[in-house]
């Protein structure tokens, strides 16, 4: 979860030094999430996530150097900048994709739950995704379907209150954009503090569990907040001042820390783990920026499985 | 070589590769049960069970995404979209998602499935069940577009769309499902890409697809018959990949293209074709290239009204008339 | 409720003489929805409906003529047969469209109700639809949309237990398609009995008068059954036979003519309704057999507001 | 005059037509009260208010279809799409629905409608965040399609479009939105449907759109300049109506025609002008018509990868060299 703190900091220091080109979307205050889910998933799970997707991706085992090259459009970036910041994929470990366009992913993910299911491999999909996302038609079809095909899927919603900068109560017809919805596909209503990770892994387990089983989809709402804007340079000044400090109050990375210190951990543990984080990061940053940008070759290929381009004989 | 109809043999064609591969599933509304609207899936349910065959609610934006989630992770889905104009309804999955997904990751994702859809006028259903949209298929990057004239090349060609590694649009054309032809009854694979001189000619090469190939060689038994004008008529076939060569090696030969299509009059696939003609093959041209095409309006739904806007081999013949004179 | 019937049962027939070409969509079975809230209806609200629109157009008093003329393709037709069965419109008589792709409908009608509010007209926007579009994401973001802007528009979904030939129960992850996904919009739940008119136009009266007061939108849930196939020749074999028993014993229409003898109706006076509609429709019939078809001019025009159909100078 | 940048002009236009009719409103994601995310409507909710400028959840379908319902019943809604590329969410309400009624009704209703969207690349947003797709518009009877390259022309041709009783589609060209030009700072009206010569010139005719425009204009000032070579520049301006008279009078006195559009290869607007030359002007060409555009690929996200593939100023130059030589 520091890990994810540290990267999602670094790629928006590098976007203030102009190094990210085109656009970038931080969870910054939402990593526990995705590090809750990231523990508790098997190796072989299928994670689906968003243009928001940097720490989801991360936590499948994705290598900073490889995310930030990609951020920076670089030779080392993981699609070597064919995708970019809103496209992070990596197959091999499970990350099977951030979709940029609001609710699409949602059935992709049904779909990759229906191999399982079908090959039997008792591998689960776990779609994460906006509270905004919970008004489009795809996540009504996504859910009603996942739902009668008792599919092992988990939809993940993780609500921070805004979609790019309308507050999500001003333009949802209910108060909690996912729980309250649940009923509408036959699913127990589940929301939890989505800024404690251990509340997430144990929310993110049983969620698994139950899909393992055979037991069909879980729909769960996790409560969170960006601490920055939606995208880029956006200061995020729309947001009351108040409604901010309450949720820096409980950001989960220092909550986190203080309960393993709590708990007995020695501090000089954790600092050793910062400190290498620190270090890890740094050097991911260096590799990054000395990669070379791509070779312009690779715009030309790839688009068909024989690894070309070309529409015509 | 068994008697099929055009619908029969897409049932043939799905059958043959769900026989060969236990990857290839199958889904769409109404499709298992029922057979399909078009009964074009009868008996599939019965021979392949439900874990294959599977009916969905009318979600087209689950049913695309299923299949592609399904398609990136280990199976081949058949996906049937009941008429080609509700693409519209998920034209974010097909466009935006399927398309382009593999580019975005490098090459790491695959997406072998296939999207199948009854396409095109002629039934008198109006204008939001009527239209031919492969040109909306063609325009988009990382699809490839089939549409077949025949029932021998509906199972051929479908066979090799399962067996594509690459997300395949297929176009039954829904005025051709009645028609009858002859099918091999063993395995039969047509590849992709390849169109087909259907009709050898000197003067005039008339490209053409799906239920305009009949409407061709109509045309072009009525030019030689008529008007002493010997017509080559392609059968296109394949959008994408497209023949470029069998079309540029007609139209050397015989000066003039003429192209006819169901779409309507602006950006159809009639223009691409004229166009890398006109880029191409420029000095070779005795004369304009012509497009025979719908005019741009919606489709009417009336016998009366459809008929006199959709192309017709009289139509045809005067637009070559007017050409080679 | 009985001219529907008639009309209905003369399209069939005119069907199965092959006069009318294309498809067609009937209602037999359920016309006590449309009768109910078209006699509820004033004049200047809006009805929105689908591809089984005939008798939701007839109620707001468009001509058996235009009607079976449109089907047949006829110049009399209420569009010259430019639209067909599909989409039946009169817009002078509020019939805003039929509408043949699932669940597009729904948005527009909540634009029409838009106007409605924004000008303040009090005129209320009725949106008919099937069990099955509830499956659709245009459903979903039309509900949450309606409730949010608070917009005068009532969804009336006639769930008549199928989509074509498909059970909704099948392919639906809740009991009650419309009504179990009220909630998920702040919406109240409400079923009917979408065959007795009566309790359809109590419960049409409810809803617009509650959306003429500014309160906003209602989801209706009005159960049916459709006495015959989906569309043209299709027999509805799908359909146990105990089911298609039940429900015609339940038959709208001679449900209220009882209904009517027992508050003491004279049957001579039913009897005089039922004739004189018997001779309306075959008047009608005559007409539009006796149209010609549409000039073939007609197709080329009407593309834009000028009358026209060219794209270029 | 005043010195606007083409996402002011944006904001300008929309004010100048909700000053002067009340039944324009306006909605769409964010463009209230945060003015947009482009800062393309910055100030309309505090000058017309939140019944006029309303903020929508994500929910293109609603957008689209509340705005076609508002537009058959008396108000003239401007709506956003904040990328083009979110058509693909909500193209049947537009495609089926918006673009058909009116036909399809035999003329009972109107559509005064403006789907306005930020389209195009060269922002480093990726696949899914940079096409083009007035092709996609382009390709639909019953939708007039606008795309502005200049400042005036965004104000001009957006209360055009506003007033037009036919449902527009108003593509601004997200590459463009920072670009500075004189606007009439007095109502400023342009009609829809005229194309116009930027640059007079007489060995080749280049028609270009959008942000496709400054660059056929640099690639003409190179040709002159290092080529000797006399190219007009057509910025086409409106797909939908097509201005082919200019198209075609200017061809016929150059006898060659390029078209530069940022659309991919198939299917884009440039086959279909290509087209009508090789059909309307084919005596007078004096050589192939060439298509400058996008290969057909999705877009790459890198800077470098993404200015390699798109049209440049030397593309284009390479490319009428190769004709006219
Ligand atoms: C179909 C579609 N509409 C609009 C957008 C633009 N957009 C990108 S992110 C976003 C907000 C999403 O909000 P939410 O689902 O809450 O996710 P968050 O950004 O808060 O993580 C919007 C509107 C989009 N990408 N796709
Ligand atoms: C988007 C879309 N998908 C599929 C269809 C084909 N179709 C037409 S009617 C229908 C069934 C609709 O069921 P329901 O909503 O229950 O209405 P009913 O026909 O029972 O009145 C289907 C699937 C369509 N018209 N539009
Ligand atoms: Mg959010
Ligand atoms: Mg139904």
């Amino acid at each position: 979860m520091y890990e994810c703190r540290v990267l999602e900091q670094r790629a928006y220091d590098l976007f203030m030094q102009n190094l990210v080109k085109g656009t970038s979307h931080l969870a910054l205050g939402q990593e526990a999430v995705a590090a809750g889910f990231g523990t508790a998933m098997r190796e072989d799970d299928y994670t689906f996530c968003t243009y928001r997707g940097h720490n989801h991706t991360y936590v499948r085992g994705v290598t900073m150097t490889s995310i930030l090259g990609e951020l920076m459009g670089r030779e080392c970036g993981l699609l070597r900048g064919k995708g970019g910041s809103m496209h992070l994929t990596s197959v091999e470990n499970g990350a099977m994709g951030s979709y940029a366009i609001i609710g699409a992913h949602l059935p992709v993910a049904a779909g990759a739950a229906w191999t399982a299911q079908y090959k039997r491999t008792g591998q689960v999909s776990v779609c994460f995704f906006g509270d905004g996302t919970t008004n489009i038609g795809a996540f009504h079809e996504a859910l009603n379907f996942a739902v009668i095909w008792n599919l092992p899927v988990v939809f993940v919603c993780e609500n921070n209150l805004y979609m790019e900068y309308t507050p999500i109560g001003e333009v949802t017809a209910v108060e909690n954009p996912a729980a309250d919805r649940a009923a509408a596909y036959g699913l127990e209503s589940i929301i939890i503090d989505g800024n404690d990770v251990e509340v997430v892994y144990e929310a993110a387990c049983a969620s698994l569990d139950k899909a393992r089983r055979g037991d069909g989809p879980t729909l769960i709402e996790a409560q969170t907040y960006r601490h920055g804007g939606h995208s880029r340079a956006d200061p995020g000044k729309y947001r009351p001042d108040e409604e901010l400090q309450s949720w820096l109050a409980r950001d989960p990375i220092p909550t986190y820390r203080q309960r393993l210190l709590d708990l007995g951990v020695p501090e000089a543990a954790v600092e050793a783990i910062e400190s290498e984080t620190d270090a890890a990061i740094d050097e991911a940053t260096e590799e990054a920026r000395n990669s070379p940008p791509p070779p312009v070759e690779i715009a030309h290929i790839d688009v068909w499985a024989d690894g070309g381009a070309s529409w015509r004989n | 070589m068994a008697q099929l109809t055009y619908r029969e043999a897409v049932r043939d064609g799905i059958a043959q590769e769900m026989r060969r591969d236990e990857d290839v599933v199958f889904l769409g509304e109404d499709v298992a049960a029922a057979g399909g609207v078009f009964k074009t899936t009868v008996g599939l349910l019965e021979e392949f069970g439900p874990d294959r065959v599977r009916d969905t609610p009318i979600s087209e934006q689950a049913i695309i995404g299923a299949a592609m989630g399904a398609s990136m992770t280990g199976l081949k889905p058949i996906a049937e979209i009941m008429f080609s104009d509700f693409f519209a309804v998920c034209w974010d999955l097909v466009a935006n998602q399927i398309a382009k997904t593999r580019y975005m990751t490098d090459g790491q994702c695959s997406f072998p499935l296939v999207l199948r859809s009854a396409n095109g006028g002629g039934s008198r259903f109006g204008a939001q069940h009527s239209q031919s949209v492969e040109n909306w298929a063609m325009a988009i990057p990382g699809l490839k577009v089939v549409a077949p004239s025949t029932p021998a090349d509906v199972k051929g060609l479908l066979a090799a769309s399962v067996r594509d590694p690459d997300p395949v649009m297929f176009f039954e054309q829904k005025s051709l499902y009645a028609i009858k032809g002859e099918v091999p009854e063993d395995e039969h694979v047509e590849p992709l890409g390849v169109a087909r001189v259907v009709r050898a000619g000197d003067d005039v090469t008339i490209a053409a697809l799906a239920a305009m190939v009949p409407r061709a060689l109509n045309a072009a038994e009525t030019l030689e018959s008529e008007h002493g004008v010997s017509a080559e008529v392609i059968d296109v076939r394949s959008l994408v990949p497209l023949d470029t060569k069998t079309l540029l090696d007609s139209v050397s030969r015989t000066g003039r293209l003429v192209t006819v299509e169901e779409n309507p009059r602006l950006c159809g696939w009639g223009a691409e074709l004229a166009s890398i003609v006109a880029e191409e093959a420029f000095w070779d041209l005795e004369g304009p290239i012509v497009r025979v095409t719908t005019p741009h309006i919606p489709l009417p739904s009336a016998d009366a009204l459809e008929d006199a806007v959709m192309p017709s081999a009289e139509g045809i013949v005067d637009n070559v008339i007017r050409l080679v004179d």
